[in-house]
């Protein structure tokens, strides 16, 4: 499986998130500088997490009007699988790419902890490794995760199954509407998350729930 | 020329940060509050000096990076 | 229009921070009468914050070479050798006064400057610590500072995308007006890939790199190095703004350079910015340096040159470029879209000149600058150490259980979570240990190795007796090193004082530092970096002595690492060093019976490094991973966070001993360590070939921390008050 | 009564969220741009109805609350 990352200036989970690609998958990924007008061909796009652009503005703003987001925009449209994660899945809803919006924390700090996470649907590219309902560990890190859309938007997420996953056993970190804590774009191909699974992928981290997310990627390549 | 872009959470979009000034404007003993939303603005320098000029150039800043019209409103006001 | 040729009064020279024979040596030193930017040079050289010269006399007496030392003291920061070819290099240095006036601001500078120094030296920063320290929580200004110190340490760090793995808080009425802000950084280099600030060779152009500068600051060294009174609110404009993004793009710009072979030397710009990197890079290489400041970025407009060697605007770096690699050294910083301007170059003449709107505004001797600070040997007097307690003034608990919850609900043992889960401590991917255990524990990328560190001081041992607390501030931070399997190998200090100019405070310090040389001898735990802050004092009253000690420490194998958490049920406690007897300052008399009495435990060195020896063997072979250290609380602080982090109780034999004393004495040197069932006796027995005491003296298992008759408090209960107070607290309701 | 109040930062306090702002819109291709400097607004609803006490009792939230006078300046409209 081939795989590129974006890096934005203010990227910090840039080098976690080549890590795990490499960990999981075995391959390097590409890493695109977010000046590059053009993506490589790619089986999987990724926005890692980060403070793009010092957060300033809003999150994900400043870098979803970069060059390398209007091929990501492209490439989405064409059917390529786009991860954003954290500050990606902010430059997704930025770029609109994903619907809604992720708030300031309903506390206002910035909050790095452990939650858990129920896999909505397990039917798609980025979670067919997990079983529907399962409940799995992952850390978050972030100031601005609080998810919110309209209730036209958030009705039309939750009926056509494009909440992927949800913060489960009271563990929601930052006030986010109906414990969203990941969601799909309409066709399927784009995911958007705030919690980081390439922090939980080897022995040292404590555990290996995250690496259930790339090995998703790989069986979807596969089939 | 200088502009002034103020930009507003529209309404029925959740706003944190108002809530919790608004907690803590209380916690502080200040009665009387029906409400506290925040906002931002953008003061902008232009070598513009047409101001109807400015005023297209600013909006289409605003639809282009200033504001996110998924979720905020903007205003223009060409302070001269 | 600036003057630069003006009258130098008595008056001018007080508001800058110089005494009047200083200003003496200064005529001598010089030759002449200074120019405006002259003083302000000098004085921006000379406070205490920039040249130590209250502190370096002693400063001089610390052990700072071993085996592992690569560089020591005088560089941004030290460096140890960790083997195969790699260097860990760390420091920490204090935000006090700017974090007191603007918390937020003052903590985000203060994380970005260290972190800067480390990368200055080439080193990617992998860690980073604190240590605060507030004034009682029902103080008026507690609350704010706490938020905004806390918010500003997380925003630079997060951002920026370091991992804050350990830290401490505490809260004690004599920090009332003078909050501790204590950052440290650590980063990895290779060996071969170190940079120093010393500049060589002559004409080669001197660049400025980063953020442009403005105003920031003006003065700030000088705050820092200034008792406050009731002007403080007039001191204020001096705040700076950090900007981490910036620094992030500093960070890889300066390592893209690096690679290149670009770098002859470079210097980052802390306390009085362009003055102290430009006068250090040239004093250092005996060399001249000239400056054109008409080419230094500028944010602000009609900047003096006064201001301008003055400002402490952030995000700033000074480097000594090989010539040839001009180009290719502007294109990296361009990409990173960075300021990059040639503003000077290396002279021979050893002279420091200013060039302003084409007039020299500057010309002094730059070594005399640099090396020629005033150095005093204060006037010092014993301190005060506190009497002894008598052993019939010890009051006792009907029940050790329901005392131990009430301790562990305490300010300053209650958990620190609501500050660190404002922490990013999990980027890069690879921290061992994270906030909650005893030390932060980072992996080498790329390797099976880790770096230990954690950070400590106890200042109110400190101040009942500056000689034992300093020895045991590093002999704590040694333990905890120890801990978790670490072998410890240097530590960095900030020693944190009131007024130098007071022979108490001053004896305070003295002794401090005797009792950290010694222990630091008797460990062969060398000191490679360290800062001093003086002069925190608020209108006479100075702060509990705080020499903050953050050592590090080596992990062969990360994989054999202990962790404080209860396992397993069943699991045998083992009390290595014994019980205890020691009450005097511990929290058991303060935090229960409102009493700050008695001496401190004393720190018995060798039989430190026997016991901690012997503990790590037990990590380091796979025989042990579940360790704690024994410190504030002693015994029973240390079974509760044992039982909280691991969610399972432990019954404990006390036997015929004084409740109160077996289960919070604070008697140092000692750990807690828990094996497999029917492992002990074995462990026991190598225990008494090495001649150290340990004893088996509970269980793990059942919902609580059971001491028998003694009394016992349930896990559930105990989690309550460790987790509620904080947030209680910071929400006002405790 | 409704009051908003503008909060901006002193003239020459570093702003790195303009800055970033500025270098934005001119990677966006808008051209002639001297600055841009970000602030925010606070909106109040308050039970008050005398416009003298309300902005009265706002100056007060502003020192102690909504404003960071270290470093910023606030300005206060009575919207009616
Ligand atoms: N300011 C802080 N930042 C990050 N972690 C902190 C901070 N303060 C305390 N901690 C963490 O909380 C835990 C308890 O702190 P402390 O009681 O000082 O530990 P110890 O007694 O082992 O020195 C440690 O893991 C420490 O790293
Ligand atoms: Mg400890």
């Amino acid at each position: 499986m081939r795989s590129a990352v974006v890096l934005f200036p203010g990227s910090n989970r840039d080098h976690d998130m080549v890590k795990a690609l490499h960990d999981v998958t075995g391959n390097r990924p590409t890493v695109v500088w977010h000046q590059d007008a053009t993506l490589p061909d790619v089986d999987l796009i990724v926005l890692p997490g980060g403070f793009s652009y010092g957060d300033y503005l809003r999150c994900g703003a400043i870098a979803a009007r970069s060059p390398a987001m209007l091929d990501v925009a492209r490439k989405a449209k064409a059917g390529v699988r786009v991860l954003g994660v954290c500050n990606g899945f902010q430059i997704l809803t930025e770029a609109g790419l994903l619907p809604g919006a992720l708030m300031r924390n309903a506390h206002l700090r910035f909050v790095c902890k452990e939650v858990k996470l129920r896999v909505i649907n397990n039917a798609t590219d980025f979670t067919r490794a997990y079983a529907k309902g399962q409940v799995i560990r992952c850390p978050v890190a972030h100031h601005d995760g609080n998810y919110f859309a309209d209730p036209e938007t958030l009705a039309r997420l939750e009926d056509d199954g494009r909440v992927a996953f949800r913060y489960a056993e009271g563990t929601n970190p930052n006030g986010s509407i109906n414990d969203i804590a990941g969601i799909l774009n309409e066709a399927g191909n784009v995911l958007g998350m705030m919690p980081h699974p390439e922090n939980l992928i080897e022995a040292l981290h404590g555990g290996l729930d995250g690496r259930g997310l790339f090995e998703s990627v790989i069986q979807a390549v596969a089939a | 020329m200088k502009v002034r872009v103020t930009i507003t959470l529209k309404a029925g979009v959740l706003d944190p940060q108002g809530k919790a000034i608004e907690g803590a404007l209380r916690g502080l003993g200040f009665a009387g509050i029906d409400g506290a939303r925040q906002g931002k603005i953008v003061d902008l320098a232009l070598a513009e000096t047409d101001p109807d000029k400015a005023r297209a150039t600013v909006a289409d800043m605003c639809e282009k990076l200033l504001a996110n019209t998924v979720i905020e409103n903007y205003d223009i006001a060409v302070l001269g | 229009m600036f003057q630069n040729d003006i009258d130098i009064t008595p008056d001018l020279i007080a508001r800058h921070g110089l005494k009047p024979d200083e200003y003496e040596r200064i005529l001598r030193l010089i030759g002449k009468k200074p120019t405006l930017t002259e003083l302000g040079i000098f004085s921006a050289m000379w406070n205490e914050h920039c040249s130590y010269k209250s502190s370096k006399k002693w400063l001089k007496t610390l052990p700072t070479k071993g085996d592992k030392v690569v560089i020591g003291p005088g560089e941004n920061a030290g460096v140890i050798d960790i083997g195969d070819g790699d260097v860990a290099i760390f420091k920490m240095e204090s935000h006090n006064h700017p974090s007191y006036i603007e918390p937020y601001q003052g903590a985000t500078t203060g994380v970005g400057g260290i972190l800067r120094d480390v990368f200055t030296m080439g080193a990617r920063p992998i860690a980073a610590m604190n240590s605060l320290s507030f004034g009682e929580p029902d103080h008026p200004k507690t609350r704010h500072l706490v938020a905004g110190v806390v918010a500003g340490v997380g925003g630079y760090g997060n951002s920026f995308g370091v991992p804050t793995v350990g830290g401490e808080v505490r809260f004690h009425a004599r920090y009332n007006g003078n909050c501790l802000v204590n950052a440290f950084a650590l980063g990895i280099a290779r060996r071969d890939g170190i940079f120093l600030s010393e500049a060589k060779g002559v004409g080669l152009p001197v660049v400025y790199l980063g953020a442009k500068t403005g105003r920031d600051g003006v003065g700030g060294a000088t705050m820092a190095s200034a008792e406050f009174d009731d002007t403080i609110e007039e001191k204020r404009p001096t705040v700076q703004v950090g900007d981490p993004f910036t620094e992030k793009r500093l960070l890889e710009a300066c390592l893209e350079l690096m690679k290149t072979g670009a770098v002859v030397a470079i210097q980052d710009m802390g306390a009085a910015g362009l003055t102290c990197s430009a006068v250090e890079m040239g004093a250092k290489g005996n060399l001249g340096i000239r400056l054109d400041l008409d080419r230094v970025p500028q944010r602000e407009e009609d900047m003096t040159p006064y201001e301008m060697m003055l400002s402490e605007s952030q995000e700033r770096m000074l480097m000594v470029l090989e010539p040839s690699k001009e180009k290719e050294a502007e294109a990296v910083f361009r990409k990173w879209e960075l300021d990059f301007a040639v503003c000077g170059e290396t002279t021979d003449d050893l002279r420091f000149r200013i060039i302003w709107q084409g007039k020299e505004v500057a010309d002094l001797p730059i070594k005399e600058l640099g090396d020629e600070a005033p150095e005093y040997d204060r006037p010092w007097v014993e301190p005060r150490k506190a009497a002894p307690l008598a052993a019939d003034a010890i009051p006792a608990v009907n029940d050790v259980g329901a005392a131990l919850i009430r301790l562990i609900g305490a300010p300053d043992q209650a958990s620190r979570a609501w500050v660190y889960e404002q922490y990013d401590c999990l980027v890069q991917g690879n921290s061992a240990q994270i906030p909650g255990g005893d030390a932060g524990v980072v992996r080498v990328e790329g390797t099976q190795k880790a770096l230990a560190m954690s950070a400590d001081v106890t200042p109110r041992y400190c101040d009942a007796d500056p000689f034992e607390g300093g020895k045991q501030a590093v002999a704590e931070s040694w333990r905890n090193v120890t801990a978790v399997g670490g072998d410890p190998i240097a530590l960095t200090d900030n020693l944190n004082f009131g007024n130098p100019e007071k022979p108490e405070a001053m004896g305070q310090f003295v002794r401090a530092l005797q009792g950290i040389a010694e222990a630091c001898r008797a460990l062969d735990f060398p000191i490679v970096s360290g800062n001093v802050s003086l002069y925190n004092e608020t209108n006479g009253e100075g702060i509990l002595p705080s020499p903050t000690i953050v050592g590090v420490g080596l992990l062969p194998d990360v994989t054999r690492m202990a962790t404080i958490a209860f396992k397993a049920d069943g699991d045998e406690v083992i009390l290595v060093g014994g019980h205890g007897s020691h009450l005097g300052q511990s929290v058991y008399l303060r935090d229960l019976h409102g009493r700050e009495e008695g001496t401190p435990p004393p720190v018995d060195l060798a039989l430190e490094k026997k016991n901690g020896d012997f503990v790590r063997g037990l990590i380091a072979s796979g025989r042990v991973a579940t360790c704690h250290d024994l410190s504030d609380g002693g015994l029973g602080v240390a079974l509760a966070e044992m039982a909280m982090a691991g969610r399972r109780g432990v019954r404990v034999e006390l036997g015929s001993r004084v409740p109160q004393v077996a289960v919070f004495a604070e008697d140092q040197a000692r750990y807690l360590i828990a094996v497999k069932p029917g492992e002990a006796a074995a462990i026991l027995a190598d225990a008494a070939r090495a001649g150290v005491s340990a004893e088996r003296i509970g269980t793990v298992g059942g919902d609580a921390v059971d001491f028998g008759a003694a009394g016992k408090a349930s896990v559930a209960d105990l989690k309550a008050a460790y987790d509620g107070w904080f947030p209680a607290f910071m929400s006002g309701k405790a």
